[in-house]
């Protein structure tokens, strides 16, 4: 966060999400219109679909900083494009069993299905990933990796 | 060089409040390429977009960041300002300050600091995106109709009389579909052929549709405006041009009556050669091969029978008829598909969907479902309109009615309501009451769910005039039992408002299953790319505001393949259908959204991952040659008619060779960086 | 007048794992129950009670314990609710809070005489359980036509060999059987 | 083929009739039934409403010794102990918590990991067509009422067992051995069992229009594969003939039947103690 | 075998069947096994068949310098084989267009940093249960004996070589494993010699090395090489068939293939999906079903 704005040197998690352009940025967006506050924490990227994430975009958030990472999208059955999340869910559930092997903290990265109508569910995930992480501290495995880089 | 305007839109007090706007304007001024940020009270009001444009015009600005709502509110909006002030309408990012930042986080402080690295993201965005061209595409002024029921039989004469050519493809021989079985139809309790039957007639004759009954879709190719549809028309041994229909055949077939009539939900009998019921459309035999003597003895290499093609005064009857296929061009499909009931049989095909053993459906001639009331309880009906109990024929004096049977059962695999049964189970206990003064009938309902115009009033009138029994539980078995030498169907119910268990003796059962979208529909989904539910009803592209068209572009949907529904709704639903399909096929050209995959086709090592996985079957293997037509390589290509714009076949390709325009590998990136100096 | 409700659905639904809002009121769990037209309470409105947590009252019905585990109603249930599951846990609390009526006494008495035998046992003796429970019930409820109605099938059991005095085969560990009833905490 | 056997209560009291059947009919298909070492009785029918935890603890108890021996399927001929005993194994399967609690309360581990069967399901693994084949006389005699009674099927959430609302697999086999069973309503009705000692009223209707329904359709026996249905079918027939039970019903369990067809006489299979006495043709003499 | 394997060559050569043979031989200066490729009959005793045939030649089938020669031979061991048919599925190579020569291989030994035998089995081979090739079009050796090896190895083929050394890893810790890994990666100077000498690795342009964006960091730092061999690993998702050629050729010696390993153990074991089992077996990434598992998702 920016440094002049933070009050304190307290640990703030840094949050990425990637999440698709028709459920979860519009479930976000609800969160906002029903004024559901939550942490701050949250980047979003909008994407179409979650079908376009490629798995190396999360490499490459823990490489610019963030503690955690967030995928979400349309509930099986609810995609846009039919199938995106179906192809996005298998290839998650490998991508895992990988970061698994390599030692990636996998309570670091988070996938979810989130429809437009779940404002209430997106502000409950995110403060609970923020809350998650701020206990967890700072993603200090990976941090520490890119500074020796 | 880039040169990056930046507004920064207060929405009134909705983000200024909780975010310091000027000191967003501020910081984001001292980015790399921004040459202007300021921010205004309300930018999408007109002085808030004239201020963008001059901005534009003045500075000559390259890219613009609106940071204000949500895209989905006014991205449109905004486009539409920068194409007025003459730069491309894709050179434009939105920052979503308010929906994602002032809205739900109440610390100015840091909100404001949020804002700074949401506008930041969007700059490093719009500095890498490109001008855009809408893609336009040609189309074909000719619709597809995919079923002739009512919907299908709707949508076709209202895209006809529009003036475009229709394609109407029925499977069965005959168009009419389920409603052109039903007795009477509520809440007015006028005879369903009588108001279908001059629809069905209007469709055979109407010079714009061209009629293909005993067809089905066996492949779509294409794309919005120009689909390419490969149509198989089955064999059926009548050349229905040179028929007349004057019937000698089906009267002098041998199997005359002895085969079960699939129309009537197999309680009447027809011949081998037959039409399904006398008003049929086109009014033109089909020969069963099945049953037929001939043809199955053709197979044997023998030819026994073959008196109907003897009594053919017009040479119609061609024994050795094959089926076809025909292709026919398209700019838009409409799919009207509908239904068929849940087989209560304690079998079932779907694994995940449950019979009631309950209920001795299949088992107990005498309990019969909904559709087969109404052949029962026609006029036009096997029993011409008299009713009998299928068992021995004679006319049951008590019948019960038990609703919500597949419905509303999770237990069964079915969660839904279906809707109509409400309507017309009571429609059901009228007709009989009306026939059988001195029966009963008596319901079990759970809710009785009769929204609609004068439909409460029916359900009511029921009751109240026509003195059917309601009993507010569920059935929880019925046992076949003999009651002083009659048999008798004895029904174990509850009466819920009571509090108590309810014994009905009846002497005929009607279950109202549950309303499925009709067999076959996911396969055809699946060639139209149209999503659809764990039922396979077809998915809409949005529930209120977008009710008839699918994520397909130029595919639309009307009735019951869509969720339960009854006439009425069917029909202002395919008029709505075909009106949008009239609206596509009205323009001379359509455009599509710029934001679609492309690959790089110098680096493709064409190895097939986004041909498989693409949604849309949008991208296929081609091949380069020079120009004297050597081969050099092979390449995955997108169809831009084809594409959504989804990006699935860019996460799948190892190379990177596809990328997608508008959310570009350098866009992402870059975006995700821009957040490494403030991480 | 009517007095507040006290919820109990959460320990309902703990007990008997069942999802009481599930529960739409169909009925048919009343319609297919082989008991329900002698209930004072049929089993859509015990469900309805427990749904709205309203177990005490309905702790008190005869029906609890004139149910017959015969789990017809869970097997028809449309919503998959534990309708039998939720008839347990009704009788368990109305042991606990000792409200079951008067007139399951005899019902209560038969499954505590079968308890009491296992737990002295390891399993049961049907008939030191029968003596046991016609002897305790007798004592409660002097009810003399009962032990003349049970007292006659003895010789006809006796005379098929079908009433034994001792255990076929004993339990050896019969201290852990009574550990096994003292940590769930069950008394007889 | 060899499988763990739970005899359970009854069929060491009042149903030792049953036992012998089983025994004789098992041994005449070579099925080696390794009894439980120091089993305890299930809690059956009276557990389950005085003490959630006792229900699960006392079938667990019986679980963690049927682990202890490595008894991969354990068979129950009595349905209710069955019932009892599948219900637990799969609640201390899926719950990790529960697995802790009941291991801790049956002083023995217990991982919920033995795959509990019926009397029809044991003849399933031997196989139908083998017993068929085995069969030294064509039970043309039987038409039998193949009854079910409750926990056979149900809660079928549990028992996962043939179709609870018309089950025809013990209609299947008796088919086979040349029976000719009767189609009628009361395949899954229950017999009123439960109560047999505490509501005779209720209990005699129960059973008239069990038995009954089974004349009425033809049947000149009744089948049961339970304890408790049979001895209240029969013992409660008395009564029932008060409310007007047509004529006495002879009941048999399924080992009965697949006994006689296999060639085992009256008394290998314990058949002259039934309340209902059983004519000779009907013991296959 | 050997002469076995150099006579049907010379046949085939003879023949004209295939205009090049690729085979195994001694290539190195102390004699050690490589490619070897033959267009001549009289060459045929240049080529070799032994426990030292650690290389997958199916690398070479895309190389653009070999289809020039014309249409191949291959010498191909039964996870080798995999290689072809999943090439083929990708549509790199046409079946038809390739004579591929099977080999009846009982496993190979590992080399120690000079390159020399140290008799012990590689991981694979210890685990391996298709000791001769499919999908071929002539197999040289004794099938039964194969499959006899085949039943030895089955009972305990998921928990030895390298399977157990994934078990070990994955009994570690989390953090534990994410040091191991550093350590190991730290290791890494990308030479890419995992990407060259992989036969599933035919991209014209690996994504490593584009730029506009730079989505890996191509020099040899922690950060770059954690998220390269994250992405080489993920990339043969479904596709790698287990021939090790990556780890073999590894100079630092990284255990790559564990990498591989998971993955294609969580495609079994999830998906029911063994790459390059079938001719025409569509892919495992790009093909989804409604009933995939989910419950990691929120």
């Amino acid at each position: 966060m920016n440094a002049e704005t933070k009050s304190t040197d307290a640990f703030e998690p840094k949050i990425v999400a990637f999440v698709c352009n028709w459920c979860t940025y519009l479930g976000a967006d609800l969160a906002g219109t029903n004024r559901l506050e939550y942490p701050a924490n949250i980047r979003i990227l909008r994407l179409p679909c979650t079908g376009r994430v490629d798995f190396n975009l999360i490499v490459k958030a823990f490489e610019i900083g963030a503690d955690a990472v967030l995928v979400s999208g349309c509930h099986p059955g609810d995609c846009h494009y039919t199938a995106g999340n179906f192809h996005a869910r298998r290839r998650w559930d490998l991508f895992r069993e990988l970061l698994d092997t390599v030692g990636i903290d996998l309570n670091r990265v988070y996938f979810s299905w989130i429809s437009a109508a779940e404002g209430a569910k997106f502000q409950k995930l995110v403060t609970e990933i923020v809350d998650k992480t701020r206990e967890m501290g700072p993603y200090e495995d990976y941090k520490k990796l890119v500074a020796e880089s | 060089m880039a040169k990056i305007g930046v507004f920064t839109c207060w929405c009134g007090e909705n983000i200024a409040r909780n975010v310091d706007v000027d000191k967003v304007s501020e910081a984001i001024a001292k980015l790399p390429g921004v040459g202007c940020s300021m921010n205004y009270k309300y930018m999408c009001s007109e002085p808030g977009q004239s201020l963008i444009a001059t901005k534009i015009r003045e500075l000559g600005l390259t890219g613009v960041v609106v940071a204000s709502c949500s895209p989905h509110m006014h991205l449109k909006t905004f486009r539409k300002t920068c194409e007025l002030a003459g730069i491309n309408p894709y050179l434009i990012e939105m920052a979503n300050i308010r929906e994602q930042c002032s809205w739900v986080h109440s610390d100015k402080e840091v909100a404001t600091a949020k804002a700074i690295e949401l506008i930041g993201m969007a700059v490093e965005k719009v500095r890498r995106n490109h001008a855009l061209q809408p893609i336009r595409v040609p189309v074909t002024k000719r619709a597809l109709v995919i079923g002739a029921g009512v919907a299908g039989i709707q949508a076709a004469l209202d895209v006809a009389s529009g003036g475009v050519e229709v394609v109407l493809v029925e499977r069965e021989p005959s168009v009419g579909g389920k409603m052109a079985g039903l007795s009477e139809t509520f809440p007015t309790l006028d005879c369903s052929q009588c108001i279908l039957t001059p629809r069905m007639v209007e469709v055979g004759q109407h010079p714009n549709i061209k009629l293909m009954t005993y067809s089905e879709v066996e492949k779509v190719d294409g794309y919005v405006g120009n689909f390419k549809v490969t149509i198989r028309q089955k064999a059926r041994y009548v050349d229905i041009a040179k028929c007349t229909g004057c019937g000698s055949c089906w009267n002098a077939c041998p199997k005359k009556n002895k085969i079960p009539n699939s129309f009537d939900y197999n309680l009447g009998n027809r011949g081998a050669i037959y039409i399904p019921f006398p008003q049929a459309v086109p009014a033109r035999p089909t020969i069963d091969p099945d049953n037929c003597m001939r043809l199955q003895s053709m197979k044997n290499g023998k030819e026994l029978c073959g008196i109907c093609a003897k009594k053919c005064q017009t040479n119609a009857i061609n024994f050795h008829d094959e089926e076809k296929f025909v292709e026919v061009e398209v700019g838009a499909i409409i799919v009207a598909t509908g239904y068929q009931l849940y087989s209560i049989k304690k079998e079932q095909e779907n694994p995940r969907i449950k019979g009631y053993a309950e209920y001795g459906y299949g088992k107990y001639p005498d309990v019969v479902d909904s559709l087969q009331f109404e052949r029962i309880i026609s006029a036009s009906g096997p029993t011409g309109g008299e009713p009998k109990r299928p068992s021995d024929g004679k006319t049951p004096k008590s019948v019960v009615f038990i609703q919500c049977v597949g419905s509303r059962d999770n237990a069964k695999g079915i969660t839904y309501c279906s809707k109509i049964c409400c309507m017309y189970t009571a429609k059901h206990t009228m007709l009989f009451k009306h026939k059988v003064h001195d029966g009963t009938a008596s319901v079990f309902y759970m809710d009785i769910r009769s929204g609609g115009k004068m439909y409460d009033e029916f359900v009511r009138r029921a009751i109240e005039q026509d003195g059917a029994k309601y009993y507010r539980g569920r059935v929880s078995k019925i046992e076949q039992v003999m009651v002083d030498g009659e048999r008798k169907y004895r029904c174990y119910g509850a009466d819920t408002l009571k509090g108590t268990p309810v014994v009905v003796d009846a002497d005929m059962v009607v279950l109202a299953g549950a309303i499925m979208p009709s067999s076959g529909v996911t396969q055809l989904a699946q060639k139209l790319s149209v999503g659809y539910n764990e039922y396979g009803f077809l998915s809409e592209s949005h529930p209120k505001l977008r009710p008839v068209e699918t994520n397909a572009a130029g595919v639309f949907v009307c009735g019951a393949c869509q969720g339960p529904k009854d006439i009425p709704e069917t029909v202002a639903q395919a008029s709505a259908a075909a009106g949008k399909a009239l609206i596509m096929l009205s323009q001379p050209e359509l455009t599509r959204e710029p934001e679609i995959a492309t690959i790089d086709e110098k680096l493709c090592a064409a190895c097939g991952a986004c041909v498989k996985a693409c949604p849309y079957q949008a991208i296929s293997i081609e091949e380069i040659r020079d120009r004297k037509g050597n081969f050099i390589k092979k390449t995955s290509r997108v169809n831009p008619g084809l594409c959504m714009g989804c990006g699935t076949c860019v996460a799948v390709c190892p190379s990177k060779s596809a990328d997608l325009i508008g959310f570009t590998d350098d866009q992402v990136y870059a975006q995700i960086e821009s957040l490494a100096d403030v991480f | 007048m009517s007095k507040p409700v006290q919820d109990w659905s959460a320990r309902v639904e703990e007990l008997s794992g069942a999802k009481l809002n599930d529960c739409y009121q169909c009925g048919k769990c009343t319609a297919g129950c082989p008991r329900a037209e002698v209930m004072d309470v049929p089993p859509t409105r015990i469900m309805r009670s427990a749904q709205t947590g309203d177990v005490l009252e309905v702790a008190k019905a005869r029906s609890i314990w004139q149910c017959l585990s015969c789990q017809t109603c869970t097997a028809r249930c449309p919503k998959n609710v534990e309708v039998a599951g939720v008839v347990d846990a009704l009788r368990q609390i109305s042991i606990e809070t000792n409200t079951f009526s008067d007139e399951s006494l005899k019902v209560v008495s038969f499954q505590k005489a079968f308890l009491r035998s296992v737990r002295r046992n390891g399993r049961t003796n049907e008939t030191e359980m029968a003596t046991d429970f016609e002897a305790r019930y007798f004592f409660r409820r002097f009810d003399v036509a009962n032990v003349v109605r049970v007292g006659l099938l003895g010789p006809k059991m006796i005379a098929r060999g079908k009433m034994h005095f001792k255990l076929g085969s004993p339990v050896k560990d019969k201290a852990l059987v009574k550990r096994i009833f003292d940590k769930c905490g069950v008394e007889l | 083929m060899d499988i763990g056997y739970y005899p359970g209560c009854a069929l060491h009291g009042s149903s030792n009739d049953y036992e012998a059947s089983v025994r004789a009919c098992m041994t005449a298909l070579g099925v080696n039934l390794n009894e439980l070492e120091d089993w305890i009785c299930c809690g059956a029918s009276a557990a389950h409403c005085i003490n959630h935890d006792l229900a699960t603890a006392l079938p667990a108890r019986n679980l963690g010794i049927a682990e202890k021996m490595n008894l991969k399927s354990l068979f129950a001929p009595c349905p209710m102990c069955s019932m009892e005993l599948k219900k637990a194994n799969d609640a201390i399967q899926s719950n990790a918590a529960l697995r802790e609690k009941m291991s801790e309360i049956v002083e023995t581990p217990v991982t919920g990991a033995v795959d509990v069967v019926n009397l029809i399901q044991v003849f399933q693994a031997v196989g139908y067509e083998t017993i068929a084949q085995r069969a030294v006389k064509k039970l043309d005699a039987f038409k039998p009422a193949c009854y079910y009674g409750c926990l056979l099927t149900r809660p079928p959430k549990t028992l996962k067992f043939d179709d609870p609302e018309d089950p025809t697999s013990m209609d299947e086999l008796l088919s086979k051995l040349g029976a000719q069973p009767v189609e009628w309503n009361c395949k899954t009705v229950c017999c009123g069992g439960g109560l047999t000692l505490c509501d005779e009223d209720a209990v005699a209707a129960m059973t008239y229009r069990v038995l009954q329904n089974a004349l009425d359709s033809g049947a000149n026996c009744v089948v049961v594969a339970c304890p408790m249905c049979e001895v209240n079918l029969d013992m409660r027939q008395a009564d029932a003939r008060k409310l007007g039970l047509t004529k006495d019903v002879p009941i048999f369990y399924l080992s009965d039947l697949v006994g006689i067809a296999v060639g085992l006489n009256a008394k290998a299979l314990d058949l002259n103690r039934r309340f209902v006495s059983i004519s000779d043709e009907l013991k296959g003499a | 075998m050997e002469t076995e394997l150099r006579n049907a060559i010379r046949k085939l050569l003879e023949e004209k069947t295939v205009d090049v043979a690729i085979g195994y031989g001694r290539v190195g200066v102390n004699g050690a096994v490589g490619a070897t490729f033959v267009t001549n009959p009289d060459d045929v005793d240049r080529l070799v068949w032994n426990n030292e045939c650690r290389q997958n030649l199916a690398t070479h089938l895309t190389r653009a310098e070999i289809k020039k020669l014309g249409k191949p031979a291959i010498v191909v061991k039964a996870c080798d084989a995999r290689a072809v048919v999943v090439l083929c599925n990708e549509a790199q190579i046409k079946r038809e267009d390739v004579y591929v020569i099977g080999v009846v291989c009982d496993g190979i030994e590992t080399a120690d940093a000079a390159g020399n035998k140290t008799g012990a089995l590689m991981g694979k081979c210890l685990s391996c249960v298709e000791h001769a090739a499919k999908n071929v079009d002539l197999l040289i050796g004794d099938e039964a004996a194969a499959k006899a090896l085949d039943e030895k190895n089955a009972p305990n083929a998921k928990s030895v070589g390298h399977y157990e050394k994934l078990a070990k890893l994955r009994a570690m810790s989390q953090k534990e494993r994410f040091e191991y890994w550093r350590e190991q990666f730290s290791k890494c100077i990308r030479c890419h010699a995992c990407r060259q000498n992989c036969p599933l690795c035919y991209c014209n342009r690996c994504v490593a090395d584009k730029n506009r964006p730079t989505r890996i960091d191509t020099s040899s730092s922690l950060k770059g090489n954690f998220a390269w061999n994250i992405l080489r690993a993920f990339h043969l998702a479904g596709r790698c068939v287990g021939c090790g050629a990556c780890a073999a050729a590894c100079p630092a010696g990284i255990e790559l293939d564990l990498l591989n390993l998971t993955l294609a153990n969580a495609a079994e074991d999830q998906f029911g999906y063994v790459s390059g089992k079938e001719l025409g077996e569509l892919p495992l990434i790009g093909t989804y079903s409604p009933t995939d598992k989910e419950e990691f998702i929120r």
